[in-house]
């Protein structure tokens, strides 16, 4: 195995751990949100259960916006790319 | 690490294998360089097959050196253009069964007697393919971006002046979301669909038909996905027919369909499971 | 890309060089016949971590249909056996109960 | 050494469906319920150092699969 040296620099390695926490993140926020719509289909929440629901993700996503501008993380830095699984997230 | 077993040849040596065919011309592929330079392509009789071969010097071509050579582009590139050409060239004069990329022994007679063994299955490799040839078919979709109806993306709210939404908003939220989602899935089922059409297509008038790893996006042209990755065996006395039935797909489907070949058959000579 | 022009015979082959490499690796690196080389190509090759996992993954459904439900019988994950055994633990209080009611009226009835 | 010999061949594509991404799949995965239970074994150089043997549901919440307790209850 050819073994190459693997020089780090500081903040770049700050961004990327940053990224990658923010990551986990918007993967478990778009999880939730889909299971959030697919609860919510079953019918059985009141409007106002699904009101809250909505609003609480919402402003998670507006949180998530916050956070990445805050850090100079682009969206789709947040997108991993598992080679032949395809993408974490989807892309558009 | 190289296995060097005992009949390594004494002269540092290695053979390079391009391809097994019944009997191929030399002047077909003698005047081309190979994988190497000062050694010339020849003929290596194995039973009723013979074998396209190439002496090389065994340091060149060991584990490591392929793997740094399979990790830079420009050289992978090289080899494997060589080696196409040569198989290329063989195909032309004869039915030929391509070899995979990289394929060496120790020696004449260290090769000699592996390809024996693989008699058998080259025959049948070469009946398969007499008289056909390979056709690619890539098919793509144009990704369109799924548009945000009404607000584009929210914008987020100075932290200070956060105030609790208006009720109703995290329904609409939810309800633009749904949508999205929709749509994507609905993007995703005719793209599918698509590649199952055009596939289908194909395999009436192949004799076969493999699906290749599909290209990752940055292979591929911006706001374009890849659908179908697809090879067909095709008969000879069928290829005219390949033309119109693109045309007409292209036609119906509107999608983008990128036909290339003849080829040699490289990817029907494997197992026939 | 060379376009697909059935003008020429129908076997030449496209001359290596203006076809576009991804086809031809697409062809070239395929398994092909398989023979084995000498020179095994290793591309990883990590002994020093092994994970030995056994693991039994399955959809709800065919979990139930192996027979395995303890999600379901077991009264701190589920709410249906939590009942169940509720009601188990009741019947036997009442049951009890009943045993020592009769137990005093003998008692009393002997007075 | 003595290596044993391997033939040449590349993995076979993964047909996995195209293009479907992961954080779907997972989404997915949940609405079909799974259950999954087993042991993992992680050893260095042969030595076993850790082993988690787990039982593990990871499903939607449906009438098919209940929360344990009511809706709203502690985490």
């Amino acid at each position: 195995m050819t073994t190459s040296r693997l020089d780090v620099d500081s903040d770049q390695l700050g961004r990327d751990l940053v990224a990658l926490v923010l990551t986990v993140v918007e993967l478990l926020r778009q999880l939730m949100e889909r299971q959030a719509i697919r609860r919510i289909d079953q019918g059985d929440l009141t409007d106002s259960q699904v009101d809250e629901i909505g609003t609480t993700l919402m402003l998670l996503d507006q949180r998530m916006a916050e956070l990445c501008d805050q850090h100079g993380v682009r969206p789709e830095d947040l997108n991993l790319d598992l080679g032949p699984l395809g993408t974490l997230l989807p892309r558009d | 690490m190289t296995e060097w077993g005992l009949e390594q040849a004494s002269d540092g040596s290695a053979l390079y294998v391009f391809a097994v065919c019944k009997d191929p011309e030399p002047a077909a592929f003698a005047g081309l360089p190979g994988v190497t330079t000062g050694e010339r392509l020849h003929r290596l009789r194995f039973g009723e097959l013979t074998a396209i071969v190439q002496s090389v010097r065994a340091a060149d071509f060991t584990d490591e050196v392929w793997q740094v050579r399979m990790s830079d582009r420009d050289e992978l590139g090289r080899y494997a253009r060589a080696h196409h050409e040569v198989v290329s060239a063989a195909a032309a004069s004869c039915p030929t069964v391509p070899l995979p990329l990289a394929t060496l022994y120790h020696g004449e007679k260290r090769a000699r007697q592996a390809l024996l063994d693989e008699t058998e299955r080259f025959r049948a490799a070469l009946e398969r393919t007499a008289d056909h040839s390979e056709w690619g078919v890539k098919v793509y979709a144009a990704e369109s971006p799924v548009p945000e109806p009404g607000s584009d993306p929210i914008p987020p709210p100075a932290p200070a002046v956060r105030s609790r939404p208006a009720p109703g908003a995290g329904l609409a939220y939810l309800e633009r979301k749904r949508g999205v989602q929709a749509r994507r899935e609905r993007r995703h089922e005719d793209a599918l669909r698509l590649a199952e059409t055009v596939d289908a297509a194909f395999q009436d008038v192949a004799a076969a038909g493999r699906r290749l790893r599909l290209h990752s996006p940055e292979l591929v042209e911006k706001g374009h996905v890849q659908v179908l990755n697809a090879t067909y065996l095709v008969a000879k006395h069928r290829a005219a027919e390949l033309g119109a039935l693109t045309g007409a797909l292209r036609a119906t489907t509107g999608a983008r369909i990128d036909i290339s070949g003849p080829w040699v058959p490289y990817s029907f000579v494997g197992e026939v499971q | 890309m060379t376009d697909l022009d059935l003008g020429r015979d129908a076997y030449p082959v496209p001359g290596p060089q203006n076809t576009n490499l991804a086809d031809i690796l697409e062809r070239v690196l395929d398994k092909g016949i398989v023979i084995a080389g000498d020179i095994k190509i290793d591309l990883l090759d990590i002994e020093l971590l092994t994970i030995r996992l056994r693991l039994f993954v399955a959809s709800v459904d065919t979990a139930k249909k192996a027979g395995i439900d303890w999600w379901e019988t077991d009264p701190a994950l589920s709410s249906r056996a939590a009942r169940n055994s509720l009601q188990d633990e009741n019947r036997e209080l009442r049951e009890r109960l009943e045993a020592l009611e009769s137990k005093t009226d003998e008692a009393s009835d002997r007075r | 050494m003595e290596r044993g010999v391997v033939p040449w061949d590349s993995p076979e594509p993964l047909s996995g469906p195209l293009g479907v991404p992961l954080v779907d799949l997972l989404d997915r995965v949940l609405a079909t319920g799974v259950v999954i239970s087993g042991d993992l074994v992680i050893a260095i150089a042969d030595v076993p150092l850790v082993r988690l043997s787990l039982h593990a549901l990871l499903s939607s919440v449906s009438e098919r699969v209940p929360a344990p307790w009511a809706d709203g209850g502690p985490l």
